[in-house]
């Protein structure tokens, strides 16, 4: 099949998936389990395909009904957008497949796993790809809507006072940003009459209507991707969720609302943003890696640890607009690669990062830091996810994170903006600082612990492994991913 | 101190806000591009003679495939945070006086609800229509004290609840299989597909916004915390 | 240049990488109880690794050199080459490691954890070995820091809270500064592009437009490189890190840790810079400032230290600085001292951390004044520890005296000559205080029963302990009295020299 | 002025007013009434504004409606957070942000 | 005229039911004119020729959406014991 014929289905089958675990929902372990497998080896290979696809024919574009833009809504995948359907595959099949082994371990404990756990796992995904491979302001909102209250459904799962109270937070804070949102988008079509987006990019010119609308949906996606100092949200519904729900939503979700800031600063309006604003959400993004940081370093829960540095480390994401805004071509080439290398890095580092917290806490039984005295000799597989994990997000190589962060720090000297080198780095010393806080915790050897530790599955270490790797290997090959992300964007245009 | 200062800063975000767009709103340009023209153009050609329900239903038909999965969502969740029988407590008893009138209305709704979803293919009306008109007739049923059938855990309710996304996805499948875009209905069909789709839609639409209604926590708080101690 | 790229024999730097790296990772994935299989993985990958280094050395030797190279990220390749000064590092980690393995082997004997820091072990290595082989200063940072990680735990191997306290000032020393040679190899990125390392260096063409930032470069990276080199004031981690177990702390001190700093320094004057073009910026008489304050500095502190281990770690930091001494000085002779020193050091500080360990292990002390009388109780380990001692002090015709005769022509020949005056003085001051532990050893009675002792039966101590130590103290003669035998460290230190002149 | 123009100043003067409600509140139904207007506001923005001069416009018609449905979606959802919450906590309030 | 003058006055009872409908100190009367503010948008919707809009406006943004605020605000009620009463804000401006 070609790419452009692939495209629906990365709707379809999370869609359809969806709907069939509703109509599952109480049926015995083993036939969801079975189907879900399915779903996960289906998405991926569709992924892949639609990956390859691209990289074969280029863009691909799917009219929808048959109605081209603007009248209809078009499907489009370059070569990020792919990439990124293939790191949402990959990342969710690993969490699914983690929570699949946590209702198992559940089960035989006799314990009860939170029903309709999967119908919203895979409206998740749905909404996910649907923005990946949105050809449409509108319909980004309502991709947008789906993700948000997806997400909000999976924290919301865990049945806890404090998933609860942190759930309506996180949704309050989804409203008001997909609002923000939903505002600009009514500027847009009363200023161009259109929402698709190439037509958009044609035709947009610096008016103030345009600036409001583009004003406002920074505003509404910087909260949706809990940009410092919006990101009061973010720690609590990340912290308090399921660990494979956490997983996903640092992973991926965040990185959703970020990726249509992105379109939009770089392929919908680049004219009408200025470097002043760019500069704004980079000294933001720079609060968020100091502030993130610091918060992590101290924190006593484990995964709310592992949540503020998802606040620190997208805040990375924030600095790639002073260095790519009103910067010279190659400074915004630079940055541009280390931004969705820095993307891609995190999503894999950070979901193996929960995965392999929330093993953790299983087996100590508690969740904070200074409990995992003692993990390190019974828990060593664990350990090493994090710590591999631990080895990108820090910056260190070879590791995605550090090739990320030394495309960014060439980006921050070739356009002579050297403040920001000093923020990339004290953003990778105060990582070193939290992860090393969780090794010399577990390292510690107490003489009577031996009886403390529950046995915990031993798949649950072979996907935080896998994904910790991936992030890892990212390091020393990320030259081609990079030209593939990257191709066509019109960032690069100068470049290449 | 700290809620003045909120107060204050609350409102001069708002200001600026009410202020710019009051700006904008009155310096407005003039788009160059009319998709109400494309729409008229190609009405025709979508099955129905309702603008309106084209656009939803044909035109962006995508974005409405999306939406009703956002509902989905919702009431899944609302399933997963539903009561366990034991803790519910009994219908309500607030609203008798609602009663005669309400057994009046009831019908007529469901009439309504059935006229609006055959009028959606020609004028004002539609699936959403229909469908949320069902979910107050249930709504209003059961804020009289009548035992609506509760939208619960049964499969006969989740099959209600995603009927419509099944009927749907299937139009959708079926269109990719046979070789056309995504929902790209044959010329032929369309008004008739559009219509079972509707048809389909309404009652989950219905089924879906009443049972965001019925599986609203209303547990007692003395409940919850006996409930909590049986799980110790 | 995306794919692998030139001619044959690029899988040999890929293999000797591979030789640590994969059973690094197999033997994390052991179980705690599979001793024997351990024990053959790490043997057997030492002893691999060891032939396959001896092959590339004697290739090399004779003109060839091995390449591997692909594309890591824009702009920047990943670069894997067996060059002479390649080899020198190497060739000292190869075969100091097959000594460091058996000696951990049996010193580990019985303890907890021993997967996890065979693993770790065996993953510094491939780090080391890395380094030596890095071809670039990006893939020499790749390795440079992945040793930083895979120390640490070997550092806190014990978990003891005074170890884990060891670990952070490690980490905080460490860290920081792969952040500021990060920061410098960044900023050489930006003026001059992947920099590879070439014979005279890599830069000779930027000197008229770019000198202020190259200087700036410079000493960024040497301040970064200089954390695990040890030189003052960047040297606090090291004495702390004694803590670690005695085969961990061998290794640090001899072949991995300080010497990548040592190395590092001496690639970046060498091989990237070019020692002439470091010349003409004026870079080298304050790096020959630096390390004379270190040599001299470390001796004075290691005078007033009770515990062996402790002593030995600040005999470490004057030590190593040698090395950079010998670069520091223009001219042939100069760094043909420094290079010999960077093998000798290795050599005879391996020797006295493996004896130190014995008495500990065997004898159970830790503390100079415990030692009276121990040469008669444990002998062979002495006469190694007494070898090791002479051969720092530079009694003729150990290693050490081999460097140290070299480093005093290259300062004649740079014109330091006060150079000379620094090694006095350090000489002096490593007889002060490694004569009394001799005499001790040799000369003092036995004063009370030694504070825990172990039988090893017939033996002084146990074989796998005693080994490497022995041998690694013959080493230490045969580099000095057969200096002039082909391979050996002064020859092949020679060789190098002869590369990276123009003149 | 036309009556679609002036809906558009409504709208304006309904989102305005809306944030101020929706970030002073920490009572989770007044920011859901507050949320419901601001919607409503947006609404006649969209929809005033694109027919603003050109007469009756599907389009914004259509996305106003999904918006709609979407909106009460998302507020049945919060109430039943908040009565599942409320249920454990007895509060209606939400801990404070720190963030808005 | 006549026209635009029913459209004015009918956006100013807009703003003001909605005023009122966030900020009245009684959450109850709040939710009473929300659904108030609903209708009256159905109105408008009927006014920028939208009936559509006006029928879903009706039906669901002040049936359902109304329904839905106030049930929840009569299980709180009855739930609270203690009544610590959120009149949190600002001078009640309702119509």
């Amino acid at each position: 099949m070609s790419a452009q014929s692939l495209l629906p289905w990365m709707l379809m089958v999370p869609l359809s998936w969806a709907t069939l675990m509703v109509l599952l929902a109480q049926q015995r372990d083993a036939i969801t389990r079975v189907v879900n497998v399915v779903g996960a080896l289906v998405l991926v290979g569709l992924s892949v395909a639609l990956y390859a696809g691209v990289a074969q024919e280029g863009l691909a574009v799917h009219a929808l009904g048959g109605w081209s833009a603007p009248l209809g809504i078009a499907l489009r995948a370059d070569g990020l957008a792919a990439t990124l359907v293939v790191l949402t595959a990959v990342v969710s099949s690993a969490c699914g497949l983690y929570a699949m082994t946590s209702e198992r371990a559940a089960r035989t404990n006799g314990k009860s796993a939170p029903r309709y756990f999967w119908p919203l796992f895979w409206l998740l995904i749905t909404a996910l790809n649907g923005i990946w491979l949105a050809g449409d302001l509108f319909n980004l909102y309502v991709g947008l809507e789906l993700l948000g209250l997806s997400a909000v459904g999976l924290v919301a799962l865990g049945g806890s006072e404090a998933s609860l109270s942190s759930a309506l937070r996180y949704l309050m804070a989804a409203l008001l940003g997909s609002l923000a949102y939903l505002l600009g988008v009514a500027l847009m079509y009363a200023a161009y009459g259109t929402l698709a987006l190439p037509e958009l990019a044609e035709l947009i010119t610096r008016e103030p209507m345009t600036q409001l609308a583009i004003a406002l949906m920074t505003v509404g996606l910087c909260l949706k991707t809990a940009l410092f100092p919006l990101h009061g949200w973010l720690p609590p519904a990340h912290g308090v969720a399921l660990t494979p729900v956490s997983a996903m939503l640092s992973a991926l979700v965040v990185k959703g609302s970020f990726y249509i800031l992105f379109r939009l600063w770089f392929e919908v309006a680049p004219d009408v943003v200025t470097p002043l604003a760019a500069q704004g959400l980079g000294i933001l993004g720079a609060g968020a890696v100091l502030w993130g940081g610091w918060q992590a370093l101290r924190e006593s829960s484990l995964k709310m640890l592992v949540a503020h540095s998802t606040v620190a480390q997208l805040g990375y994401l924030f600095i790639f607009f002073p260095l790519a805004v009103g910067t010279g071509a190659t400074a915004a080439a630079l940055a541009t690669q280390g931004m969705l290398l820095h993307v891609v890095a995190h999503a894999l580092a950070k979901s193996a990062m929960f995965l392999a917290s929330g093993t953790l806490i299983a087996s100590v039984g508690r969740g904070g830091v200074a409990d995992l005295a003692g993990v390190g000799r019974h828990m060593p597989m664990s350990l090493f996810a994090f710590g591999l994990a631990g080895v990108s997000l820090m910056g260190l190589p070879p590791s995605g994170g550090f090739n990320a962060k030394w495309l960014l720090l060439q980006s921050a000297l070739a356009s002579g903006q050297w403040f920001w080198l000093l923020v990339l780095l004290g953003g990778g010393l105060l990582t070193a600082g939290y992860v090393f806080r969780v090794f010399r915790e577990s390292f510690l050897e107490s003489p009577d612990d031996a009886g403390q530790f529950t046995k915990t599955p031993r798949a649950y270490d072979l996907f935080a492994l896998t994904l910790a790797a991936m992030s890892v290997a990212l390091g020393l090959a990320s030259r081609a991913p990079l030209r593939f992300m990257t191709n066509g964007l019109a960032v690069m245009a100068g470049v290449q | 101190m700290k809620r003045r200062y909120r107060h204050l800063s609350a409102g001069a975000v708002s200001v600026a806000l009410g202020a710019a767009l009051w700006h904008v709103v009155r310096v407005r340009p003039t788009p160059s591009v009319s998709v109400a023209s494309l729409v008229a153009d190609a009405l025709p050609a979508s099955g129905v003679s309702h603008n309106v329900t084209a656009v939803l239903l044909n035109f962006r038909s995508y974005d409405t495939l999306l939406e009703v999965a956002v509902l989905l969502a919702a009431a899944v969740v609302a399933l997963a945070l539903r009561d366990e029988p034991s803790a519910r407590s009994p219908a309500h008893v607030m609203y008798v006086a609602l009663d005669a009138f309400v057994w009046r209305l009831a019908p007529l709704l469901v009439l309504v609800a059935a006229y609006l979803l055959w009028a959606g293919s020609t004028r004002p009306g539609g699936a959403f229509q229909a469908g949320s008109v069902l979910a107050g007739a249930a709504v209003l049923l059961r804020l009289s004290g009548l035992k609506v059938t509760a939208v619960d855990h049964r499969l006969a309710s989740r099959g209600a609840m995603t009927f419509g996304l099944v009927m749907f996805l299937c139009v959708a499948i079926g269109t990719l299989l046979a070789g056309q875009a995504l929902l790209e209905y044959p010329a032929k069909w369309a008004g008739a597909l559009i219509l079972l789709i509707e048809a389909a839609l309404t009652i989950s639409i219905g089924v879906v916004l009443y049972s965001l209604f019925d599986n609203a926590p209303q547990a007692r708080v003395s409940d919850r915390e006996s409930e909590r101690q049986r799980e110790r | 240049m995306n794919t692998f790229a030139t001619g044959s024999g690029w899988w040999l730097p890929l293999a000797v990488l591979g030789s640590s790296l994969v059973p690094a990772l197999v033997i994390m994935l052991l179980s705690e109880q599979r001793q024997r299989t351990r024990t053959a993985l790490n043997l057997s990958a030492a002893l691999i690794k060891l032939s396959l280094v001896a092959y590339m050395t004697w290739s090399v030797a004779r003109g060839n050199s091995y390449e591997l190279r692909f594309g890591m990220l824009p702009g920047v390749d990943f670069v894997l080459r067996a060059d002479a000064m390649a080899m020198l590092f190497a060739g000292l980690s190869a075969v100091l490691w097959l000594f460091t393995t058996i000696y951990a082997i049996g010193y580990l004997e019985g303890s907890p954890n021993r997967s996890r820091f065979f693993g770790f072990f065996s993953l510094c290595v491939a780090s080391t070995m890395g380094i030596a082989l890095a071809g670039n200063l990006v893939t020499f940072l790749v390795f440079y820091e992945l040793l930083t990680l895979s120390t640490y735990p070997l550092v806190v191997h014990r978990g003891t809270p005074k170890a884990l306290k060891a670990g952070r000032t490690y980490l905080r020393y460490t860290i920081g500064g792969g952040a500021v040679l990060l920061t410098g190899v960044a900023l050489l990125s930006m003026i001059a592009g992947d920099v590879s390392f070439a014979d005279t260096g890599a830069l000779v063409n930027l000197i008229a437009q770019d000198s202020a930032l190259l200087r700036v470069a410079f000493w960024l990276l040497i301040a970064g490189l200089g954390v695990k080199a040890a030189l003052v004031p960047l040297h606090g981690w090291l004495p702390v890190a004694m803590v670690a177990p005695a085969p961990v702390s061998a290794l640090l001190h001899a072949v991995a840790v300080v010497k990548a700093g040592a190395f590092g320094i001496v690639r970046v004057v060498y091989n990237v810079y070019g020692v002439e073009t470091a010349q003409l910026l004026g870079l080298l008489f304050p790096l020959a400032v630096l390390a004379s304050t270190t040599i001299v500095w470390g001796s004075m502190r290691a005078l007033f230290q009770t515990e062996i281990k402790k002593r030995l770690a600040y005999s470490t930091v004057s030590q190593v600085s040698y090395i950079a001494l010998g670069i520091a000085l223009f001219g042939p002779w100069g760094t043909i001292g420094g290079l010999a020193h960077l093998l000798h050091q290795g050599l005879m500080k391996i020797t006295l951390f493996f004896c130190a360990g014995n008495y500990a292990e065997t004898l159970g002390i830790h503390d100079i004044d415990e030692l009276d009388g121990a040469g008669r109780r444990m002998p062979a380990t002495s006469v190694a520890f007494t070898i090791g001692a002479f051969g720092m002090i530079g009694v003729p015709p150990l290693a050490g005296f081999v460097s140290k005769w070299y480093l005093g022509l290259g300062a004649l020949e740079a014109g330091m000559p006060w150079v000379l005056g620094v090694l006095v003085l350090s000489s002096l001051l490593n007889a002060a205080y490694f004569l009394p532990i001799v005499h001790r050893l040799w000369f003092r009675p036995q004063a009370g029963p030694w504070p825990d002792e172990r039988s090893f039966g017939k033996h002084e101590t146990s074989r796998w302990l005693l080994m490497p130590a022995v041998a690694t103290a013959v080493f230490t003669v045969g580099a000095g009295v057969l200096a002039n035998l082909p391979y050996s460290p002064l020859r092949w230190a020679m060789l190098v020299s002869v590369r990276v002149y123009t003149q | 002025m036309s009556a679609d123009r002036l809906y558009a100043y409504v709208g304006a003067v309904l989102v305005a007013l809306a944030l101020y409600a929706f970030l002073v509140h920490t009572h989770v139904l007044r920011r859901l009434l507050a949320f419901n207007v601001m919607g409503g506001g947006t609404f006649l923005i969209l929809v005033g504004l694109a027919q603003d001069g050109r007469g009756p416009d599907p389009v914004p018609q259509a996305l106003v409606l999904t918006g709609i449905v979407v909106a009460v979606s998302a507020t049945a959802l919060a109430i039943i957070l908040l009565r599942r919450w409320f249920a454990t906590s007895q509060t209606t309030s939400l801990p404070e942000d720190g963030s808005s | 005229m006549i026209h635009l003058a029913f459209d004015g006055l009918l956006g100013l009872v807009l703003v003001a039911t909605a005023a009122g409908a966030m900020f009245s100190r009684d959450l109850f009367r709040g939710v009473v004119l929300f659904v108030v503010f609903g209708l009256l948008m159905a109105l408008a919707w009927t006014r920028l020729q939208a009936p559509d809009l006006a029928l879903a406006e009706a039906a669901i943004g002040a049936g359902l959406t109304g329904a839905l605020l106030l049930d929840a605000i009569g299980h709180l009620r009855r739930r609270r014991r203690s009544e610590p009463d959120d009149s949190s804000v600002s001078p009640d401006t309702s119509a």
